[in-house]
């Protein structure tokens, strides 16, 4: 469904990613992996439409995304967990959850609210806590959440098991199966990639801005290379 | 060459109207001249709103445009900072700003074709007891509203100067912000107290405030005005009814020059405002002083301007029908009149010898 | 000789209690790491410890003197500061700045510059210490983090989750010089990490907080086999990680 | 004691006209977190708007104050598309700087386009009072006071209670994240300024019922504007209302025991005492 | 900065040299007065608004005390304005004093209002009392002719002499407190307090330095004012338009929080008032300060960094970015060969 091809940019004149090409499948689940200022996050900020400067060419479900303002791609079927969790600080959880699903505002969220507070239970009984006064795993738990309630085709997860406790990983990488098994598609930027590995099919390595390596989750897991940067064993 | 000669007026900002009025009467002021006399004349204006600029534009007029004389700059304080610097470089002004000190700190190039704030405030009050005295109505307890900028201020001691002699008790004595927003607490007080009558020394927005809120509590005291806001035009447009009859104290009075009043209600849509007719006169005196003089050297023309008493033109629109000037440089002529609003216009209600028609007391004629 | 004693520490926001009568003592050069679940309140103790929180009830003993109250600025001078969890290095000034300024704690602007750029070198980042931080990545922001709160030469270290987002690889290296810091510098180091590779690696007790209350306290070893612990953080399947 | 009572009413009814002049304030200012000095000559321009349909259609202001809303919320969107829009990421200083100078503009271009005239409306109830036993309660301050307390609810309720008021807030408190769901953020960002200058428009309106407008109408409430929004709290709407009351409340009663001349005096004196206890107003959120 | 310094240098020996060449009774001369005041006063506020990022909207407050106390002083007991000056700053130090201790903890616009209702308060005390600063009707420096003894001279010229003084002791203060240890304290603080504190600034006492050096030489800056205009009134030396808020756009047209700004800014602000009030006060009313303001918004929408930014390109960022990242990498590798 999303492909890119020999995608470029950076934020000023000298470009961070450098002729990057990756697609993701129906209902696929794909990691980005690389150490860090590899330029994961840059990859996830094009395909929101947040890199200030991008050329190559980039598609979803075949419509070329460039003439797309970041706006209009969450109803296209795209939603992000970005880096650092970009809450609504001043704003309750519940606000921030509802805001997830601005895009579809015409339909009924509470479902899909209840949902996410029975994947995080925290977040119920913190609905009415502004979100800027959460701590930092709280904060990650409604990033996920309100991404979730937009709905995606296909979801962009930049490091969502930062900063959660083990337990919490689990829970959001088990969650995150389970949003698969309903058929979203994921692209998932992981540190912790000994689990990351156990949660996607395939992976692309990014070095330096450019994709170094490009295989299944065994294919990468077996490789020396990787096990010693990435599993540190 | 033609002469130039400055013009320092608040053609922008809150004084903006009075300014430009002020610009009107000049202009009006200098065609006229013209007509009579071989003169040419070159008027250059500095918009000056504040004291702060005052200084550097006259500077300018004076070294750049090379002014033979200033006229201007209505707000007092500014009047004051202008007048710091053609004291210096020897140019002589003539204004129509109130403030006492203009005339008072013994400088020698600043002429007042006007009476000071202090004689305002004392005219103002004793004519309303004259006239209130004819009407039969003995005055023994006053209030007195001020807006606290130099001129409010001043003429405010000057009323209570004038109480002072006349043993009246003022019972209300309140200076307010100019710019006030709400007058209510004022007129709390004065609806409270036995005031016989209200001086209130305003500009116009709180002129507006102060009668409507009057009007709201019912208290229908003769209103005795400090020129400035009670004798714009504007002032009947806002009230309307209520401002039949309200009196003010005013340097000047359009119906005192009739066809000039004429042709400038003609060319601008309303009256001649106290402004244009005063420093049309300014501006007039000026340049008569200039021809005696023969010559643009600042000091003559100085000399020129203390000596000349001119009673023709726009002159003679002022009471007293001169302008002419003491030793100070104040006005040696000019005394101020009572105005009072009847319909859409100002009418010279005394002292009797430039009455225009019988002051109204209280609803009755005054004979 | 305990270096850091804390009594009876307590925070409340409003209803929610944070920090709920926690009580530790801390002992010069130990490595201690600081785990539990998403807000049981690691961060709220730190911001306690070096005086951005008064304790609701309670009081800290620094060099067995009392330091709650104190502010912040006095309690690094006394030798205890910590990094930010969410970072918060100085936007508008280059990552040399940001450490310089912690570094004149002690020292006059030219010896505080060396010193920036040796603590910069420790974590890494000296080839990019004339970059301003906004263009930073997380984890380089973390790591400045450590830079700066090192130029004030603490004696006491509080690290909130600094290695977050880095590769295990990354992870080691950080790891290397904290301990490098520990034997050569004598540092005292209380580290939050949710990551249990790392906290393993590094610590040689933990504390663990659950729901504002300390619920464990002892040697790695212990605490990962610490029922109580496992049901509240670890969970099933941490054996992974080491 | 009726002079007491008097005062106090009086207070909290010109409570009101801050109040209404003050909310378009407490949505730029308060949730947009734009400073802009300029939002006082929004005031002015709702005043003429007010002043000429009055003038030409006949409209009391208090309908024209709805045709004030419309060319205050027109203007306001322009500006923010001209000019604010570009100063968004810039400091707070670059903000002011561009807000005074759209300050000079619209002021002097009010001067250019209609002159230095006062102008102000006839309407039978500007003169007229509720006399309630010894106390009058001032009709335009009472239509002031309604209309403040109507507005003031009725943009908590947007704000609180709409998508588009969500949309205002998120955008305000973090744009890329509003975007990525989805919020045309540029599009909010020019409602939301249009609104805030359209209900300040709106005041102008209302209160030309009992003043008059000229170009400077505005100036002589940029201070007093400022001083409600904050002391009331920014990001809270009610706020702007309850502001406005305590200044109301502050200026009236202070005269009873100081010269009316010190009644600004003493209301500084007391904001800057509210703020020092609570630095975030008092309805303001603090937030981490 | 070594530019900076040398644009101050610059500017002090062209003012010195005009001194001698113009004529000292002219407008030239008035009008370089006025940029050095205006440049002077800028800078003064930049120390709190540009460096602590402190917006202070208050500082006629410190302005018109130092105004009227040396003013005060010479017209009840012909006390010489250069002890007045003194006494000037230590009462405009009292009075930052007192202002810090309830704003000190206030943030951004919390603080800018807090001090525009300081200056705004300061303003109605002098109106009201009288019996001291002469009330609304102003106050007039005793005119005595020229004389250094009482700082007054009849025409501009030998002003210059003073306000190029102050302007090279405020462009000092400036540059010490900018690029020395004080620099990067205030900097901090006004980035992030907290984690300032953590890193050992106190922040408070910080921002107190900054508030009362501005405010003594804002005040100083008052004083010289005075002696300059000899008749000044409330309204003006504690106007929020013209002494705040100006004080802040001369630095901000220039650009906030370096050396240069307010001396640009005061280069472009001055010049421009003065052209227009002198080419436009003929035509509408009105329409110079209609100008005025399009000149402000063109500025700073084109400029909003100010237009020093025009010779000073942002800091490049990415450059080192590549051999940065890559770096990091690299370090990692060799740390993992040597432990594998
Ligand atoms: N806002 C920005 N402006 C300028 N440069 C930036 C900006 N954000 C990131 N960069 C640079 O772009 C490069 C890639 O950053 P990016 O965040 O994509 O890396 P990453 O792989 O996500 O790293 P991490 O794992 O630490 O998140 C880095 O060198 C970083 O310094
Ligand atoms: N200012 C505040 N107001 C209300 N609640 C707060 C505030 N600050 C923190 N909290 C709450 O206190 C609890 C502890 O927060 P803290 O940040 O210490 O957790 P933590 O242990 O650091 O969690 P994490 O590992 O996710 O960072 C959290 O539930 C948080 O929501
Ligand atoms: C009524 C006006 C002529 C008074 C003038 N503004 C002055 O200050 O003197
Ligand atoms: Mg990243
Ligand atoms: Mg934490």
């Amino acid at each position: 469904m999303l492909d890119i091809i020999k995608l470029s940019g950076g934020y000023g004149p000298r470009p961070i990613l450098h002729d990057v090409s990756l697609h993701v499948n129906e209902g696929e689940t794909v990691a980005i992996l690389g150490a860090n200022t590899a330029g994961k996050t840059s990859i996830i900020k094009a395909i929101c439409g947040l890199l200030p400067r991008t050329q190559g060419r980039m598609t979803l479900h075949g419509q070329d995304l460039a003439q797309v303002p970041a706006h209009r791609r969450v109803a296209m079927g795209i939603a992000c967990v970005p880096e650092g969790r970009h809450v609504f600080p001043e704003m309750s959880v519940y606000e921030n959850l509802l805001l997830g699903g601005y895009h579809r505002r015409k339909s009924d969220l509470e479902a899909s609210i209840q949902r996410c507070y029975e994947l995080f239970p925290r977040l119920q009984e913190r609905r009415a806590q502004a979100a800027g006064t959460l701590s930092g795993g709280e904060q990650q738990m409604v990033a996920i959440g309100r991404a979730l309630i937009a709905d995606p085709r296909l979801l962009l997860l930049d490091e969502p098991s930062h900063g959660l406790a083990p337990m919490m990983v689990d829970e959001v990488h088990s969650a995150i199966m389970k949003v698969n098994q309903e058929g979203i598609a994921v692209l998932l930027i992981e540190q912790n990639v000994a689990s990351a590995l156990k949660v996607v099919g395939r992976a692309y390595v990014l070095e330096s801005g450019r994709i170094a390596m490009e295989g299944t989750a065994d294919q990468l897991e077996s490789n020396d290379e990787i096990r010693r940067t990435y599993l540190g064993i | 060459a033609p002469i130039n000669i400055g013009v320092v007026l608040p053609l922008s900002g809150a004084n903006a109207q009075f300014g430009i009025n002020a610009r009107n009467g000049i202009e009006m002021a200098l065609e006229d001249f013209k007509s009579g006399h071989d003169i040419d004349v070159n008027l250059v204006y500095a918009d000056v709103p504040q004291p702060n600029a005052a200084a550097s534009a006259v500077q300018r007029l004076v070294s750049r445009e090379g002014v033979v004389g200033v006229v201007g700059a209505f707000v007092s304080s500014v009047t004051l900072a202008a007048s710091e610097v053609t004291e210096r470089t020897g140019t002589p002004m003539i204004t129509h700003s109130f403030a006492d000190q203009i005339t008072g700190r013994g400088y020698r190039y600043i002429f007042q074709v006007t009476p000071k704030a202090t004689t305002f405030g004392e005219k103002q009050f004793q004519y309303a007891i004259d006239v209130a005295a004819k009407a039969g109505n003995e005055i023994t307890k006053v209030a007195l509203f001020y807006e606290d900028t130099a001129y409010g201020t001043a003429q405010a001691e000057g009323i209570r100067k004038a109480a002072k002699n006349a043993n009246v008790e003022i019972v209300i004595d309140d200076a307010y912000p100019l710019g006030i927003t709400d007058v209510a607490p004022l007129i709390n007080k004065l609806r409270r107290s036995d005031a016989q009558l209200v001086f209130p020394v305003s500009y116009f927005n709180d002129a507006l405030l102060i009668i409507r809120t009057m009007r709201q509590q019912k208290i229908d005291l003769p209103v005795i005005g400090g020129a400035a806001g009670y004798i714009v035009p504007d002032f009947q447009k806002g009230l309307g009814k209520f401002a039949e009859d309200v009196y003010s104290i005013a340097p000047a009075n359009y119906d005192a020059l009739p066809d000039v009043a004429e042709r400038y209600k003609q060319k601008y849509g309303v009256f001649m405002a106290h402004e244009a007719l005063m420093y049309g006169a300014a501006l007039q005196h000026m340049l008569q002083a200039i021809l005696n003089a023969k010559s643009t050297d600042s000091e003559k023309v100085r000399d020129a301007i203390a000596a000349l008493r001119k009673c023709d033109g726009f002159s003679a629109g002022i009471p007293g029908g001169c302008t002419a000037f003491g030793a100070t440089g104040l006005s040696a002529t000019a005394y101020p009149i009572f105005v009072q609003w009847r319909g859409d216009g100002l009418v010279t209600v005394f002292p009797d010898a430039d009455a225009k028609a019988a002051p109204r007391w209280i609803g009755k004629e005054v004979k | 000789m305990t270096i850091l004693q804390a009594n009876q520490l307590t925070v409340r926001f409003g209803g929610l209690v944070a920090v709920d009568k926690v009580s530790f003592a801390v002992q010069p050069k130990e490595i201690i790491g600081l785990i539990g679940p998403n807000g049981a309140g690691k961060t709220t103790l730190f911001s306690m410890l070096v005086g951005l929180h008064r304790p609701t009830s309670g009081h800290v003993l620094f060099d067995g003197q009392h330091v709650s109250g104190k502010r912040p600025h006095v309690i690094a001078r006394q030798g205890m500061t910590k990094t930010f969890q969410n970072t918060a290095l100085f936007p508008e000034m280059s990552l040399l700045d940001n450490v310089t300024t912690a570094g004149l704690l002690r020292h006059p602007v030219r010896e505080a510059r060396a010193l920036a750029l040796d603590c910069l070198d420790r974590v890494g980042l000296r080839n990019i210490a004339d970059v301003d931080v906004d263009s930073l990545t997380f984890p380089q922001r973390a790591l400045g983090e450590v830079a700066r709160a090192l130029a004030t030469q603490p004696r006491i270290l509080l690290l909130d989750e600094v290695m977050a987002a880095l590769t295990p690889l990354e992870m080691d290296t950080v790891i290397a010089t904290l301990r490098e810091l520990r034997d050569r510098d004598g540092l005292t180091l209380i580290v939050v990490e949710h990551h249990m590779r790392a906290i393993m690696r590094l610590s040689e007790r933990l504390l663990v907080l659950n729901f504002g209350k300390l619920i464990a306290d002892g040697t790695p070893a212990e605490v990962s086999v610490n029922p109580d612990v496992v049901a509240a953080y670890l969970g099933g399947e941490h054996a992974r990680h080491n | 004691m009726s002079a007491f009572i008097q005062t106090l009413v009086d207070g909290i009814l010109i409570g009101g006209v801050y109040g209404v002049i003050a909310v378009g304030l407490s949505l730029v200012f308060g949730v947009l977190k734009i400073v802009n000095f300029a939002q006082a000559e929004f005031l002015m321009v709702g005043m003429y708007a007010a002043w000429f349909a009055w003038s030409y259609l006949g409209l009391d202001p208090i309908f024209g104050a709805f045709i004030a809303l419309g060319v205050g919320f027109l203007l306001g969107a322009l500006c923010q598309r001209l000019f604010v829009q570009y100063i968004l990421d810039a400091s707070p200083v670059a903000q002011i700087f561009l807000t005074v100078g759209l300050l000079a503009v619209l002021e002097n271009g009010a001067l250019l386009i209609f002159g230095s005239d006062f102008r102000s409306v006839r309407t039978p109830y500007q003169t007229m009072a509720f006399e309630i036993g010894p106390i009058f309660l001032s009709v335009p301050y009472v239509v002031a006071f309604v209309s403040a307390l109507a507005m003031s609810l009725l943009l908590g309720w947007l704000l609180n209670h709409t998508w588009t008021g969500r949309a205002i807030r998120a955008t305000s408190q973090n744009r890329d994240a509003a975007q990525l769901f989805g919020i045309d953020t540029r599009f909010i960002y020019t409602i939301a300024f249009g609104l805030g200058t359209g209900l300040t428009a709106f005041g102008g309106g209302i209160i030309l019922s009992y003043t008059a407008v000229s170009p400077t109408a505005g100036a002589q409430f940029v201070v007093l504007m400022f001083t409600v929004v904050v002391l009331g709290g920014l990001g809270s709407v009610q706020g702007a209302l309850v502001g406005g009351i305590i200044v109301g409340i502050i200026q009236s009663v202070s005269t009873l025991f100081m010269p009316i001349q010190l009644q600004n005096l003493v209301l500084f004196v007391v904001f800057i005492t509210v703020l020092a206890f609570r630095p975030q107003g008092l309805l303001g959120r603090v937030a981490r | 900065m070594k530019r900076s310094l040398l644009l101050v240098l610059a500017i002090s020996i062209i003012a010195v040299v005009l001194a001698n060449v113009l004529d000292p009774r002219g407008y030239a001369a008035r009008v370089v007065c006025l940029v050095l005041l205006a440049a002077t006063l800028g800078q003064c506020w930049n120390i709190v608004g540009g460096l602590a990022n402190q917006i202070s909207l208050g500082h006629a407050a410190f302005f018109g005390i130092g105004a009227y106390s040396s003013t005060v002083l010479q017209v009840m007991w012909g006390i010489s304005p250069w002890l007045g000056i003194l006494v000037g700053m230590v009462f405009a130090m009292l009075a930052a004093l007192l202002l810090s201790l309830p704003t000190m903890r206030l943030k951004g616009p919390y603080f800018a209002l807090a001090t525009l209702a300081f200056g705004e308060a300061c303003r109605i005390l002098a109106t009201s009392m009288s019996s001291v600063t002469g009330g609304p009707q102003g106050i007039s420096v005793p005119f005595v002719g020229d004389s250094w003894a009482m700082m007054q001279f009849r025409g501009a010229g030998n002003y210059i002499y003073l306000f190029v003084g102050l302007f090279i002791i405020v462009s000092g203060v400036f540059a010490y407190l900018a690029y020395g240890r004080m620099g990067y304290l205030l900097r901090a603080v006004r980035e992030n307090e907290e984690a300032a504190e953590v890193s050992g600034v106190n922040t408070l006492k910080v921002k107190l330095m900054g508030a009362l050096i501005s405010a003594a030489l804002t005040a100083a800056t008052g004083t010289l004012f005075a002696q300059f205009t000899f008749f000044f009134d409330p309204e003006s030396v504690f106007s929020v338009a013209h002494i705040s808020i100006r004080a802040a756009l001369i630095a901000i047209v220039g650009g906030v929080g370096t050396l240069a700004g307010p001396i640009i800014g005061a280069l472009i602000v001055v010049p421009l008032e003065e052209f227009l009030i002198g080419y436009f006060s003929n035509n509408a009313a009105g329409i110079a300060p209609f100008i005025f303001g399009v000149a402000l918004v063109a500025i700073v929408v084109l400029r909003p960094r100010g237009l020093v930014s025009i010779f000073q390109p942002r800091r490049g960022k990415q450059r080192t970015e590549a051999d940065g990242s890559a770096n990091a990498l690299a370090t990692a590798r060799q740390s993992a060969a040597g432990k594998s």
